[in-house]
């Protein structure tokens, strides 16, 4: 079955006070739930606005359907539109907030608005305040009618604007479940900007990063928080460990060797070779959670590095990780620092480069670790990835022949 | 947070207590002195009812029309910023910083030697006419009326008019359905001001429509002059029922506003 | 959101548009039919020379008398909430609200009849003389300088105190050293449009002090007096100096102010 | 060594607008680092303004080293103070900001403050920018800027109100770095006032929950998230399973017997025994990340349950958790839904109550679950932490003899 292909935006470009948007491509289908994340001032907002036709567009096209919407005004294009503050009119009731749509049309008592009203006042499960006065709502209720007004005349895309970030987090999460629910069963496309990368994680199909009004990455939000493609994605999706070094060759295949040990990591994986040059001043940038802590040594394999303990790759014997093919690359380290963090603890290890670590709680119980104490480091072959090092950086030394 | 005997609190606190004392002392005293008899009289008298009237009547038709104009412009300068906004600013304040007498001097020259022989022809009579008394008002009100209602449309976030537009508003729809509505407790609340501005109006209006008794005589006019034909007791019971007026004016605002006051 | 062309925003920028030429045209005439020559003899004239003074020598001090009342009352009414504040508020909020004349009768019953038999004793005359006109003036202003004075110090945020009584200020020590600087341009920007409230004062100050020639006579008195003794031209260029003193005034505003007029 | 005791408070109440503060009453040592967490409305920061002096007391004694300081005005007391925003005075440089304290005191130039300022201004790097002003500054700067103000004239005691929630991640990473480090280097004890946990957990070596002004549980943060002492700490640090149910006795034993399965949890550790009344409805409270999530039930002991697939406490006989004597605990249950969260996966297990289970992405990969199949789920028996329910729901039904 072909995706039916809802939006496609080709080379927007627009400039508002101090945002701008640069040649901005991009295809939104029917079934996707679009996230978009960037810093702030990254030209999200006026991304969403510029969709709605809120804003004038100074080059390239919106397609809508295969038609040219560039130059339509937001009263014909009806994309619904949820901002982070819920926007309800304050002179209105709950109820009046959600027929506007269609008061403006004169249909607010047409029998299938109506109908509408009931369903989504159910869905929403704001049946009993609809005839409240919008300043008596909680922050969660707010949002939920902002929802429904934007809802109300089913539009085929919504673009929300943070809707959730004015929130507490027991209220977000019913919200989550909620958008959810509403992009699935509404068979509505949702565009939504957020700055929360769990939310992220949790409702995008797909993901675009934004930054300084350029598209820097789009993918799936695994793809892109496993395998950011800069090291300014990397550093703004948080990735924790950002080493730098070079790609070198041994054996016939990629390593990464870092600038303050002698170890080498690898082999690296082949999807990604033809973007990472032997040689080039790069990072290898690993989350937390992919590198495994153990207090012994597993078996090794792999090339010895020219001087020192060298770089190991492990076969996966270990017990959890038994599934077949999963190759490891381990190496040792010292404990430096242990943080508790609720669901995991942190613990920073010192191994020429700082690593940092997330040990799941139950684990971390059986391993009775003290600062200063000797550790194994291990983390799968598929999961070293590389970036390439920012232009500015090339100058400095990397320590390459 | 302030402490008890604390004297830097205590002094600052003294200071309004003895300021809010003259107030009440010096309006007290014109509440006072006046007869309660002369105002039930005043109500009789000839000169005052025609005052009356005409401030009535000159008022209510300056603030409407300042309305009309304040509403448009006050929209304007609240939505759009551009290079030079700061002239045009500068401009629409002038009036209200510039003594009411030079203003009633400019609209004089204006209406009188330039647009004079023109308006003649068109048969329209402004200078020293009661025509004249609602322009003098009107173009002394206007600025603080645009002001008021700018902040007003101001305090109207626009993404309110955004979520307008994608439900299927045209502009002046968004402006009707959303804007204006909301900013209606401003609106009033500069609305009232305005009209107590236009009441109390006398330097402009004394140049452009002249001080002349049972033509161009207002309240204010009236006190004037009945103050400078030494009728003290008559002057008294018109500032009497003005300060009633002005009183209930604050209030009226206050209620519209239902915050402090802000123009 | 604004589309070339579209129909609303169109009508509300012409009219936007009109009115700013409708003011300029206005002000325009006032300057162009004065004549150059009549400014320059202007300032040879005694009269105006003595207006000149007394309105200079009246203005800066009741300005002065005002701004040093006001900054208490300011900082209270910005710090201080209390059951009955909106009367308060009321009370140093009506002069606004009230027409000068009106002030000024009050005032002429309060240091006449009333307080009068006292201040003679005590050697001060204000009914009728240059005192008076710098007490109907300071009248006037005040709560104008009380409410941009207050705006000033509420824009300071209360903790930015707090953190200086942590840093070892005293009340006294944390209003001096922070918020009086911190609301500096507030309060010069107050002191400016309370000046030129004070220059263009005639209605309570004709009351209080009456329409002397060489005697009380203000800038607008002057102006007051030459219209009414047919002395066009005189009016005209007494006009023309305010009008530029007005310009000025709302230049150093906005430089004080660095923003939007808030007043 | 006796831990030096710096400020007891005693019974503080007070009023202030919508917040109060009711009888509260703990201790700061000289080598504390305490925490406040609460919902907002709470009376944080009003607390912090009252230690300050800043707000008068109206019951209760405070006392700073043995001397009471109730209704000692704040030039006398001279805690460090910061609040969220930091609050720099316009009017001044940077260096005349830090200075602020010591000008008024007219030793600005003394050179013991001088050394300070430099001190100061090495530890937090704001060297470079001691002419600036504030408004050309960052918002890490700046509140590095405020820390440098509060700490110039060495104050034993630092109130913090939420310094770094205005803060991005990455910036709010470093100076949380930097508080722990005056913490202990400044040798100064610091009363920090946050919503964000992970920050509360990192830092804080005591906390406080307050709700509504009164003290609703104290201890070490480690405590408080793992050991609630109420539903509504259970729910306000956001324990993910919160399972209705009630005490029961059997085999000489408190077991957790919830609503709605028939399966007993257990055996209770004996540690919170005198406050879990047998037969009194209570909640079932645990984090997702201490139930782990296998594919096959582990060895099984304890007692069956009346009727169904009864209750298993299992030997840790898992290799992982081969630490001699924690016992589980486990049950089988149903997969519902699976998010995949960055660092962790979030599954969700029915198994007539509805459990949340964190899965670390390393063990995750080994399980290849889908939605629909059964699963283990176990937790050590010392984890099971049971609170009271609140009153207003003991007329609930709670299925007891």
């Amino acid at each position: 079955m072909k995706r039916e292909l809802l939006l496609d935006v080709q080379g927007l470009s627009l400039t508002a006070g101090a945002f701008s948007l640069q040649s901005l491509s991009f295809q939104v289908h029917r079934d996707d739930y679009l996230v978009i994340v960037g810093p702030t001032g990254s030209g999200k907002t006026l991304l969403l606005e510029a969709l709605a036709g809120l804003v004038a567009v100074e080059a390239g096209r919106i397609f809508y359907q295969q038609q040219d919407i560039t130059a339509a005004p937001p009263e014909t294009r009806r994309f619904g539109f949820a901002y982070q503050d819920s926007l309800l009119y304050p002179h209105l009731t709950v109820r009046e907030n959600i027929l506007f749509g269609a008061a403006v049309q004169g249909r607010a008592k047409a029998p299938e608005i109506r109908r509408r009203l009931t369903e989504l006042a159910e869905v929403l499960a704001i049946g009993p305040i609809l005839n409240r006065h919008p300043e008596r709502l909680s922050g969660g209720e707010r949002q939920r009618v902002s929802l429904a007004r934007a809802l109300l005349l089913q539009p085929p895309l919504l673009l929300l604007d943070e809707p959730l970030s004015a929130l507490d987090p027991q209220t977000r999460a019913g919200l989550q479940q909620l958008l959810r629910h509403i992009h699935r069963d509404e068979g509505v496309a949702v565009i939504h900007v957020t700055h929360d990368f769990a939310e992220a994680m949790h409702l995008g199909t797909n993901m675009l990063l934004l930054n300084e009004g350029r598209l820097w990455q789009s993918g799936t939000p695994q793809e892109l928080f496993a395998r950011p493609n800069s090291e300014y994605a990397a550093r703004f999706l948080r990735v924790e460990n950002i080493i730098p070094g070079s790609i070198r060759w041994q054996d016939d295949q990629r390593w990464f060797g870092t600038e303050r040990s002698t170890r080498l990591f690898g082999p690296l994986p082949e999807q990604g070779a033809s973007e990472w040059q032997v040689g080039a001043p790069s990072f290898l940038a690993i989350r937390a959670s992919y590198i495994r802590l153990t207090r012994e040594a597993q078996t090794e394999s792999g090339p010895e590095s020219e001087s020192g303990p060298g770089p190991r790759s492990v076969s996966a014997s270990v017990p959890a990780l038994a599934e077949g093919q999963a190759k490891e690359c381990g190496w040792p380290a010292t404990v430096t620092e242990i943080t508790f963090q609720g669901s995991y603890v942190e613990v920073t290890c010192h191994a020429g480069d700082c690593w940092l670590v997330h040990v799941p709680i139950a684990h971390w119980r059986s391993l009775h670790l003290q600062q200063g104490e000797t550790v194994w480091l291990a983390c799968q072959v598929s999961d070293l990835h590389v970036v390439p090092r920012a232009g500015q950086e090339t100058s400095m030394d990397d320590g390459l022949d | 947070m302030r402490r008890q005997g604390e004297p830097f609190s205590t002094i600052v606190t003294l200071i309004t207590a003895a300021l809010c004392t003259l107030l009440l002392a010096v309006f007290a005293g014109l509440l006072g002195y006046g007869e309660t008899e002369s105002i039930r009289d005043l109500f009789q008298e000839p000169e005052f009812r025609f005052a009356l009237r005409l401030s009535l009547q000159t008022s209510v038709a300056a603030t409407l029309l300042a309305t009309v104009v304040a509403i448009p412009c006050g929209y304007f300068l609240a939505r759009n910023h551009f290079p030079g906004k700061v002239v045009v600013d500068s401009l629409l304040e002038l009036p209200i910083v510039l003594p009411p007498l030079v203003s009633g001097v400019a609209l004089l020259i204006f209406f009188g030697p330039l647009l004079g022989p023109f308006l003649q022809e068109a048969g329209i009579a402004i200078v020293f006419t009661p025509l004249g008394v609602i322009v003098a008002q009107w173009f002394v009100a206007l600025p603080l009326a645009i002001r008021s209602f700018r902040q007003a449309f101001a305090a109207v976030d626009p993404r309110m008019e955004k979520v307008a537009r994608t439900l299927g508003c045209t502009p002046f729809q968004s402006f009707w359905r959303v804007v204006l509505p909301i900013a209606r407790p401003g609106i009033l609340g500069g609305m009232t001001m305005t009209w107590a501005r236009t009441l109390g109006e006398f330097g402009a209006t004394a140049m452009l429509a002249g001080v002349t008794r049972m033509k161009t005589e207002t309240l204010p006019m009236a006190i004037y002059l009945s103050m400078t034909n030494g009728d003290l007791s008559f002057a008294l019971a018109i500032a009497t029922v003005l300060l009633l007026v002005a009183l209930l004016v604050l209030t009226a605002f206050k209620v519209f506003m239902r915050t402090e006051v802000q123009l």
